[in-house]
Formats: C-alpha cells, structure tokens, sequence
C-alpha cells in the first residue's frame, strides 16, 4: 500500500518507492558512512533476521564494533547508551517492542532526559532509542504497547513517530543528528507500506506538522500508523459527504500545534486519533493545547484511541481494542452530522491493505 | 552427553508417571505445530519440544499445593504442574473457555487451581513473582514451594540477580530453574554472558547450585526432589541450570537450521538422547502403547474442545479491567 | 496549618486535629490489626526515622515478618509484592521518593496493572505503592518528580493523591482494602499538615471528588498540595473580588469528572493547578475530559504546572519552577479579568506555613 | 584492622600527594559541615568523612584523559579527580557558577574538563553510564579508563549485575569500586546482602576482583595501579571492594551514634586507623604544615567565591532543557 506522497523533504515526491522498513535502514547506512560515532545496537540488531530487516547489512558494511547485540540487560544497556552518548558517541539502541522501554524509564528519565540540565550544560545525550509497536496477530498485553505520552511527559526528550517511509528516514537520520535523546516509535504495520523516499540523505525535523490531506469541516490529527487510518476514514467520508483534513504531527516532542490550531479553528472540530491510551495522552496534550489557544473559537473535540483496557490477544476482542478507519470514521460523522441517523462504514470497506496483510506471529 | 543418572534406579510408576508427561507435552506440541499453519492459533507460539525433561523432572516433585512460575515458552511446565488442556489450547485459539478467557494467548497462561502463576512476555519479569509466592506461602504457612522456571537470556535480566538475593535473605522456598538451552532467540550465549559460571554466582549468595549438563529427566528429578526436601525444611532457596535444546525456532511451529544461526550438528546428540524414547524403551511396550493412546485422546480431546468452545462476546473486552 | 476540614467521612468534622504523617501511620495499624494478610514494606520503613514518621510503632507492634526493610532492588522488590498480593497477601509497598517508581515501572505497568485482565479475571493484585513527592531544599532533578501521569494512563491501576490527613487516612485504607494496585501518591510537604480525622477507620473511596470550597467565577481544580495553594489563591483571589471554586479529585483514577464538568459548567472557566508537569499531564486529561463532555459550553481553560524544565535545585529557579498560591492568582485573574491590567498579589502574601517552615535535607 | 601494605614502601612523593588530597577532602567537607547548619547550602549533602581514602587511592593512579563516575556522596572523588572546587561549592550554593549551574546540587556534581562524570541521587544509576563512556573510549582509541564508585547499597541493584557481565563481556576498561561502608541510609549490611561474598560473584563474570579490608590508602592505591595498569593493557574490568566507614549521619552536617542505630564502638578503630594523620605522621612537619595551610586556604577561597558569587537569573529556568 501506498501511502500519501508527504509533500515536504527536499525533493518532494522524488525519489524511489521504498519500504518503511528500507528507509530506515538506508537511513542508518548513510549516517554510520557519514559519522563514525553513529553505532547500532541492542537486542538482536546482527542475526540474519535484521530486526525484519531493518538493520539488514550494517554488520556486514560496518562490522561488530558498530553493530552488536547484547545481554538481555535493558536498564543497563541503556545506561551505557546514555554514557556513551554524553562521551561523544552517537548510539541508536534498538528495542524490538515498546513495551520494553518500561524496563529503561529510569535510566531514560531520570538520566537521558535531564543530563544536559542537571549538569548545567556541560554535557548532551545524542541517544536515539529505537522501538517498535506491536499490533494484531495476538500480540497481546505485553507487545502491544504505545507509550509516546509517557515520554512527551518529561522535559528534555524528543519524541517522534513516523507514518511512512519518506518521514522514517528523514525522521531518523535527523533524530541521529540531533544532540538531544529521541524516542523514536515505529509501527510494526508500517515496515511494508511503500513511499517514495529520496536517495540523498535528508532531514525530516522536529517543529512541522504536515497537512496530509486537506478538508473542511473536520481536522483530524492522526498518530503513528493512525494516520493512515484516517486517510482511509477520510476516503470513507467523503463518499457521505463529510470533508476531513488530516494532520500527522510526525513529532510529538516538540510538538506543531499551530499547524493544528489553524486549521481546528478553521473547521471549528478536533478529533485526535491515537494509537494509544487517550487518559493522559497524545490526544489530551492535544486536545488541551488547542483549547487553551483558542478556547473562545468554539471547536468541539473528541479523543480515540485504544478502548480503556489491556490488550486482549483473541481476534474477537482485539478488533474491538483498536480505533480503525471504520470506527474513525463513525465517529466524525456522527460529530458532524450530530443530527443525522448514526452511520457506519461498510466494514468490509474499511480493512487497510497494510492489515490484511499482516501474519504473525512478527 | 551422557545420562549420568545421579539418583539410582528409578521406580517403574516413576518411569511411568515420567513418560505419560513427557509423551503428552511432546504430543500436545506436535499437534501445536500441526494446527498452526491453519492460522487457527493467533498467537506467537513458543514450542519446549525437546526441553519438556527439564518441567516433568521438577513438576514431578511438587505437591498441588506447590506454584510453578512459568514463562512465555510456558507450554510444558503448564502441563506438567497439571494445569488443564482443553483450557489451554482454547486460550491459543482465543476462546472464552480459554484459560485466561482469550485474554492472554499462548504467552500468558495460566491455571490458579493448578497452581500454575501466569507467565509473562516481559523476559524475566515472572522471576520476582515467584519469589513473591514464596514470601506469602511462608506468612501463609502453607508449607508450599515454588519453582521458577525461566531461561539463560532472563539470567541477564538485573531482576535475578535481585530476586537471589531477597529470596536468600529471606530464606524463601523457591527453586529456581534455568533452562539453558543455549540461545535467546537467534543470539548464542557466548554473545551474552562473560563466563558461563552461572551456578557459581548462584552459589555465592549462599544458597545451594547444581548444574544438570545430562539431559536427564531422572537427575533433574532428583535434584529437584533433594531440593524440595530442603526447601520443606526451612532451607531457603535452591538453583538449578539445566542444560537444554530448543529443537524448533524460537517462535513458531517450524525447525530452522537453515537460516544459518546455528547447525543441525547441535541438535544431533540431543535427539538421540531425547528422553522421551529413552523412557519408553524402559517400559513395556504395553505400557507405552496404553499412554500413547491415552495421550492422542487427551491432545484431541482438548483440540476439539478449543475448535467448538465460543468466542468471547466482544463486549467481553470491558471485563477484568478492575477486579 | 489546617488546611480546610473535609466535609465527607463517617464524621465530618469530628476526631482529633492530627497530622497527615500521623493519620498514614494509623490507617497502616488499623488495617493491620484487621487484616492479617497486610504487610507493609519497602525501604526503610523499619529503621528508627520510620519514613519521616509514618511507620512509626508498626515494627514493635507487627513484628519483623509483617513490617522489614529489603535490598536496594526496587525492581525485583516490586514484582515479589505483586506475587505476594497475587497470593492472596495485601502488601504495601513504600519508596521515599516517587521518582524511584521509575525503576518499577516494567512491575507495575506490565504486570500489575494488567494481570486481571491477562489472566482472565483469575487473580487480583491487592496491592498498595506509596511513594512521596519530593519538593524543595535543593532536591532537585531525581527527587521532585510527582509521575502520577504515567500511571493514570494505564488501564487496571488506581491513582489517589490525598491532600489533607483527614482524606490521607481514609484513602490509604481504601487503598490497602481496594482489590487492585493502587499508586498512592503522598506529598512531603503535606506531612506535618493537620486536619480533624475520625479516630476510627473509614474508607475514602475513589468516585467522588471534593468541593473544598465555593465559588462563582472559576473552577479550579487542586491535585495532591495543589489543593493547599489553591485555597491560598482562593483567598487572595476573594480580595480582588474573584470568586474561585476549588475543587479536590482526591482520586485521579478512576477520577470523578462529573463534580468539575457540573462546576465548570457553571462558572465557564476551568484552571486545573497540579504538582506536576502539564504535558500529557493530569491537567491535560482533566482538561480534555471537561471539553468532550461540555464542549458546547464555552468553557476558557487553563492549566498550571512545573515549569517544562528539570526541576533545579537553586533557590532562585526552584522558586520559578513551582506554581504557587501568587502565580496561580494571577492567572486565574488574568483568565476571569482579561482585560483588567494584569494583577499580582504581594508576594510575601502567598507563602503558605507549611512551606516555610520546612526545612531539609528530607 | 590492619595496615597490610601490599605495595612495598610508598615513595615519599606519593605519600605528600596523597596527604595533600586527603586533608584537602577531609578540610573541605569540615567546612561544608561548618557552614550547613547556615542553611547557605540548601541541598542534601552527604559527606564523605572517613572514606575518603577509597576515593583518593583510587584516583591517584588515573590520568587526565580518565574518567571517575561518582555517586550522590561524591565530594570527596569529584576533588580528587581534580574536579573544580571553587565551582563544587559555588554548586551547592546553587550560585551560576557552579559546576552545574545551580541545577545539580551537591547530589549532582560534575566535571567533564577534569573527566568527572556527572553524579545521580538514584542510587546505582551512574553505573552502567560508566561503561558507557568506557565503550566510547574503546571505540575512540583514547585508551582512557573508567573508575566506577558505588556504595554496598548500589551493589543490590540490578543494573550491577547487568553492568558487570556486559563489561566482562566487552573487556570494557572500568575499574569497579565498591565502597563498602556497611549501611545504606540505617540499614546494616546484614539485613541487606544474603551474604558477604561480592568479590567472588564479581570474579564469576571473569574478572579480577579483590577486597581490601585494611583501610590502607596504599593498599587501595596499590590494587588500583595493578588494575589500572591491566585495562590499558585490554584486560578488560576489574572489581575492587573496599570496607571503609562513614563517620557522619546518611545525609547532613552531624554525626549521630545517639540514633540507636549504630554504635560509636564501630567507629572507634577507624578513627584510630584514619588515614590523614597517619600520613600526617609519615612526613615531615613542616611539609603537613605547608600543605595544610595551602589547603586551609584553597578551601577558604572556594566558600569565599561562592558567597560571592552571585545566583543564577530567574529566567535561566529554562536553558539547558535542550541542547
Ligand atoms: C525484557 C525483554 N527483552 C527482550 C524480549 C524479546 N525476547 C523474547 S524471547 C527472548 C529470548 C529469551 O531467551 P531465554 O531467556 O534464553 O529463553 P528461551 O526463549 O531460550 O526459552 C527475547 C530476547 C522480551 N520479550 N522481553
Ligand atoms: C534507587 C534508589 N533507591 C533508594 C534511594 C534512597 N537512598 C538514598 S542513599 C541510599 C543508601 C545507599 O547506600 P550505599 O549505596 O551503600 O551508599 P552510601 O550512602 O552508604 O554511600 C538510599 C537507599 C535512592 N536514592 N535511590
Ligand atoms: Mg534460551
Ligand atoms: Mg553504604
């Protein structure tokens, strides 16, 4: 599947169609060529399956000082991350699932994200910390987790989550660059969708939302591989007559929210979809932005998200876990159409080629 | 390898009870294997086929009112702690009869009456439960132990080297078994551990060490057996490592000595020290006809149970949120 | 101090004027005596300070087996009370600092939280982690940390931050009765605080939020010693002729949304004032709850917060990077007179007692 | 206790630079002590007082291009690192000048130019941050080596554990240094540790690993040289515990045998055993008498430059969030 050509990056719509996946890997390729402090590392980043690929070739290209696994030793790996960082490296630690950051929240918290502060700006951490989130095929409670709002909490950490293959790499060879820690989400989903992404080496930086497709009566903000679930709901409304604008921030951490404000005000209605908890999430740092910007501009809002639950492996449940294009879609519509009969989008019509797809168990 | 049998000659109901677990779970797994490819099973799956020795050898000794805390790869020492089949394989298929109602999958299962803790996907992170049982079992005076089975990639995690020494100094009754088969997922242990002195540093926190390199299902049984006494008695904690070898992928029902991680040369001495024939060799033929039967019943029973047992309702995925 | 006498319990108004540590300390020997399965627990809780006073008496009382420090292993330790609370035990787990939960995290998000629910609904995790916010002489980055954001993003846990003993008493043996992990958040300035609190147990359960006192003007809602400096910006608003609503949740989650939307319905202006960062905060969520709810009501939003930096130990940018009673008037008077000249009280005025007579190191 | 020098006869030199930097330590914290009841310094503080000597053996042997990672009781490595004094207390008088700007406090001191890594209030944090910036010195073939202090309460983390076999692992060149003192806060060591066998765990990652119990500066200067020595070799990490006693309470100016606690009999033969005046005793007079004037100067200009100099602006919140 292809999604939206973004329309920024310095070539815009140039380029080869590439996987999400290849992306960041050329990504790492061509920074490790260009900064000889940039290191890949972290669980399993040299066995011959790569990370699904995503690291596929730096052994080989860059050799074992520069990419290698490590003990199943989360919170200490992540220390030595954070000190080679503030030593001067540039290390990329990988994690094959979000859920695993939990076991790093000391070390990225209480570390990483306060260095340069609490040491008076005699030091920075160029850390990026790689993860990846889980979704279907019963991953379950534990490698189903997006915990973006846990580290959009706390002052000093940069946090980005790429939709599609021309922001993947431009987002990771600018978080590589940066002399900040990123937390850098990506989406399992994602690794197979296609964009077209240019060859040289860019910079997709934190500050720019970016209007992915424009509308009128409604501004939705996506997130992560939400965004390409609204462009699909999006398509679903337009057959209803309902006019979505689509927005993915790209970086939370720092977030764009006049790009968001202008055009909320300008639709008079918010919906953030996250993949994620909404209590005190993306989506109400969000929400709560906009309105303290432009309480007085009457624009009616909505959060969607994960359903107020852990994440149940059995496809019954789990269908109903997630926010999809369909349920996205009924969503706007009936906050559009308040007065209209309640509308749903055929089912059938709202699976996402990049879903159906998808077969386990990785 | 060799069988070093460490414990004298086994009883024949011994040998028997031991062959019926290690032929079912082999069995159980087998058919694990066979269905998945009918993407019936949802859920990555995690076969022990070939480590099953390591759960029947020390399940053998525990009592009903005894835990098992297991992990991801959790399939054996469910059963073998006797935790229920059809239940389980209902939770791999997601069904509300499921063992934990469609809500964990084939990496969280669990059986409370059986006294099976759930497992965890978090490598690791089961260990200081278990030590947790312990604690309430000694405030209880239930008299109860615990084994706490995890790998030799878990062994990296900070919390063990946490727990050995909480459970040391608290002289909590928890065995602790490592199943070393070698790797954590794809990355052998050379690439993980400084020194393979595991037991060793084990043994430093003052608590008694074994290392079982035989492969055998009646030294791991004894060692267990000797440490469960012990452990009754007030001794505190015991360490086992097993050594082991996990026959098929990490995750999935297929083998995958093609993929160049490591050769099938490795996988050679273990199969001809399966344990599994070696115990049906030490039995009448009879005998071994008897379980077997028994056992494709059983597997096929829990099967059938798993294909026609319900789905949850979807509205089920508000329950046990809060208890 | 005493900070204003909560109307609800079995009581109101009665029993002794006790300190907040004082009224922690009994609720722990009330329940133990009641309930064989509680134990208490975590660093230090046994030692001759017994954590600032609040364990005071448990150990001669309870003996070693129900009341005992442990190892520096905050991670492992977490798990061996969520196996004991599994068990059937009622553990209360205690960290001096909330920013060492940090290091639980992986414990308590991917496991206490979500056993239930994991497990099918065949175990319950009755267990208690008290931890105390840090504030003040110098404690700095890793000491200041109130993180209850965090956990209120996360289904299956509870979050209770009591501002006062008479609600610290009744929420704690809530808590240790409530049949899920509950993060009891505790604030170290508060400890010397006194309230009339009942002499006999009572539960302060979550569901219901506190009106602290009423107003016209605006809602404002106080989380943890929030609630204090509120109270304080209540009075120096009332002589600047601004009526201010203060509102208590008490408990955040599950958190009773209904008594601030009826609020701010009324006075059209909500200020949520919480001891914390507002990013993805516990003010966004409240703020985003209100306006889902009542979007169509006007309501002009506001939250206050840390400053979104590290919390600095120099006095000079400590004392910025706290609200206070003073800034918290002067933005609620800014939001409810905009176009009044901007209006600030004496800030020798908004020192509040419990402040200043604190003095540390702990 | 004994003096057991396992180093032969010190040269008179070392012993004049090893004076000089425990008296100055040992000055400058009296002072600190002196001046806290003033409440001028509004931070926790944690003295180092009779432990200096681990800190100050240690750090003799290192080279400018080394590093020191410390601990939340870092004053007395942060000096003998040859970290800026006059900007260590301009920092706990949370003045601009000092060493973090007014943002760390005496729990956060650092010093990058004089190689001293940053200190944490977490306890154990700093650990694996050590080897962090060791792998970097191997990767930039600086051949600079890491010394990581921790205290016997941070040994029960862990990231300790974790830490110790990636080192190991990685022969990365960090000298580990625990600073046994025998409590954590108020708690005795006995209700803390299942044994008191750390050396030998650490020596089962496969790497040297010595106690020293007799309070020696040389012993401990001896053990480090010989280990230091061996690293930019590519020996990789090595661990040394070191039994020493902390004269002051946990935190603040004062002592206080009278909490019940502790004893003062404990303290009594490493008052007998204090390093500074037995050095004292192995120089000349008039050379105790020179360095102890330059010292009682130094330190004087370092509590006169941070009574001057002046606090931070209220706007300088907010740099350094980001770099
Ligand atoms: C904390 C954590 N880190 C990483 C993973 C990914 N992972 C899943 S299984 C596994 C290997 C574990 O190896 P081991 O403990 O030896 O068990 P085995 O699979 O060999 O039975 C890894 C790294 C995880 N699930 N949890
Ligand atoms: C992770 C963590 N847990 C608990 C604390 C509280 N605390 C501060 S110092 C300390 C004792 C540490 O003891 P040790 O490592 O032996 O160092 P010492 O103070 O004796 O030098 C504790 C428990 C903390 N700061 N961090
Ligand atoms: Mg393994
Ligand atoms: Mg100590």
């Amino acid at each position: 599947m292809t999604t939206s050509t973004p329309e920024k990056g310095p070539n815009p719509g140039e380029g080869r169609l590439l996987r999400y996946v290849d992306a960041l890997c050329e990504a790492f390729a061509q920074e490790m060529r260009r900064d000889e402090s940039v290191f890949v590392f972290g669980l399993d980043v040299d066995d011959h399956k790569c990370i699904q690929g995503s690291t596929r070739g730096l052994l080989q290209e860059f050799g074992a000082e520069r990419v290698f696994t490590t003990p199943l030793s989360e919170d200490a790996m992540t220390g030595v991350a954070i000190g080679a960082a503030m030593a001067g490296m540039r290390p990329v630690h990988t994690h094959i699932r979000m859920d695993f950051l939990l076991l790093c929240m000391n070390q990225l918290v209480n570390i990483a994200a306060k260095a340069r502060y609490m040491y008076g700006g005699s030091v920075s951490v160029p850390l990026v910390v790689r993860s990846m989130i889980g979704k279907s095929w019963g991953q379950g409670a534990q490698h189903s987790q997006a915990l973006h709002s846990m580290f959009m909490h706390v002052p000093g950490l940069k946090v980005v989550a790429p939709s599609n293959a021309h922001d993947v790499k431009g987002c990771m060879i600018a978080a590589i660059r940066d002399d900040n820690p990123v937390i850098f989400m990506e989406h399992r989903l994602l690794y197979p969708t296609e964009a077209y992404v240019p060859e040289a080496a860019y910079e997709v930086r934190p500050g720019k939302a970016r209007v992915v497709a424009p509308g009128e009566d409604v501004t939705v903000v996506g997130i992560s591989n939400m965004v390409v679930e609204c462009l699909r709901a999006r398509e679903l409304l337009a057959e209803a007559g309902v006019s979505a604008e689509v927005i993915d921030p790209i970086w939370l951490a720092p977030l764009d929210i006049d790009t968001i404000v202008e055009s909320a005000r300008r639709t008079k209605r918010l919906v953030v979809a996250d993949n994620g908890w909404t209590s005190c999430g993306a989506s109400a740092e969000i929400v709560a932005q906009v309105l303290e910007r432009a309480g007085d501009a009457g624009i009616a809002v909505k959060r969607i998200g994960f359903e107020p639950t852990t994440c149940p492996p059995s496809p019954v449940l789990e269908a109903k876990f997630y926010p999809n294009p369909g349920t996205v879609a009924a969503t706007i519509h009936a906050m559009v159409r308040p007065k209209d009969a309640p509308w749903t989008p055929d089912p059938e019509r709202t699976k996402l080629a990049y879903q159906t797809q998808f077969r386990g168990p990785f | 390898m060799q069988n070093a049998v460490a414990a004298g000659t086994p009883s024949l109901e011994t040998v028997t009870r031991l062959y019926h677990q290690l032929r079912l779970i082999r069995v159980l797994e087998e058919e694990v294997a066979r269905v998945y490819p009918t993407d019936k099973i949802k859920s990555p799956v995690h076969l022990s086929i070939g480590q099953e020795f390591v759960s029947v050898g020390v399940c053998d000794v525990l009592q009903p009112r005894d835990h098992v805390s297991i992990t991801y790869r959790g399939h054996a020492a469910y059963i073998a702690k006797g935790g229920d089949m059809a239940a389980m394989v209902a939770e791999m298929y997601g069904r509300k009869a499921g063992c934990a109602q469609g809500r964990g999958g084939s990496m969280h299962l669990v059986d409370s009456k059986a006294g099976v803790i759930g497992g965890s996907a978090v490598v690791g992170t089961s260990i200081p439960i278990a030590a947790g049982f312990a604690l309430a079992d000694r405030r209880k005076g239930t008299g109860g132990v615990v084994a706490c089975f995890f790998g030799d990639g878990a062994s990296e995690e900070g919390c063990l080297a946490e727990t050995l020494n909480f459970a040391a100094l608290q002289k909590l009754p928890v065995l602790f078994v490592c199943e070393n088969n070698g790797y954590a997922i794809h990355e052998p242990r050379a690439k993980r551990w400084a020194t393979d002195r595991l037991c060793e540093r084990a043994a430093t926190y003052g608590m008694p060490a074994h290392h079982v390199t035989s492969g055998d299902v009646f030294e791991v049984r004894a060692r267990a057996e000797e440490a469960v006494r012990a452990m009754r008695g007030g001794g505190g904690p015991v360490f086992l490592e097993v050594d082991c070898y996990r026959w098929q992928e990490h995750v999935g029902p297929n083998q995958d000595y093609d993929q160049g991680y490591r050769s099938q040369a490795e996988l050679i001495p273990w199969i001809e020290d399966d344990q599994v024939p070696r115990l049906a060799r030490m039995l009448d033929a009879s005998v071994v006809e008897r379980i077997d039967a028994e056992v494709r019943l059983a597997v096929a029973a829990a099967f059938a149970f798993a294909e026609e047992t319900p789905f949850p309702d979807p509205e089920d995925l508000y329950d046990h949120v809060y208890a």
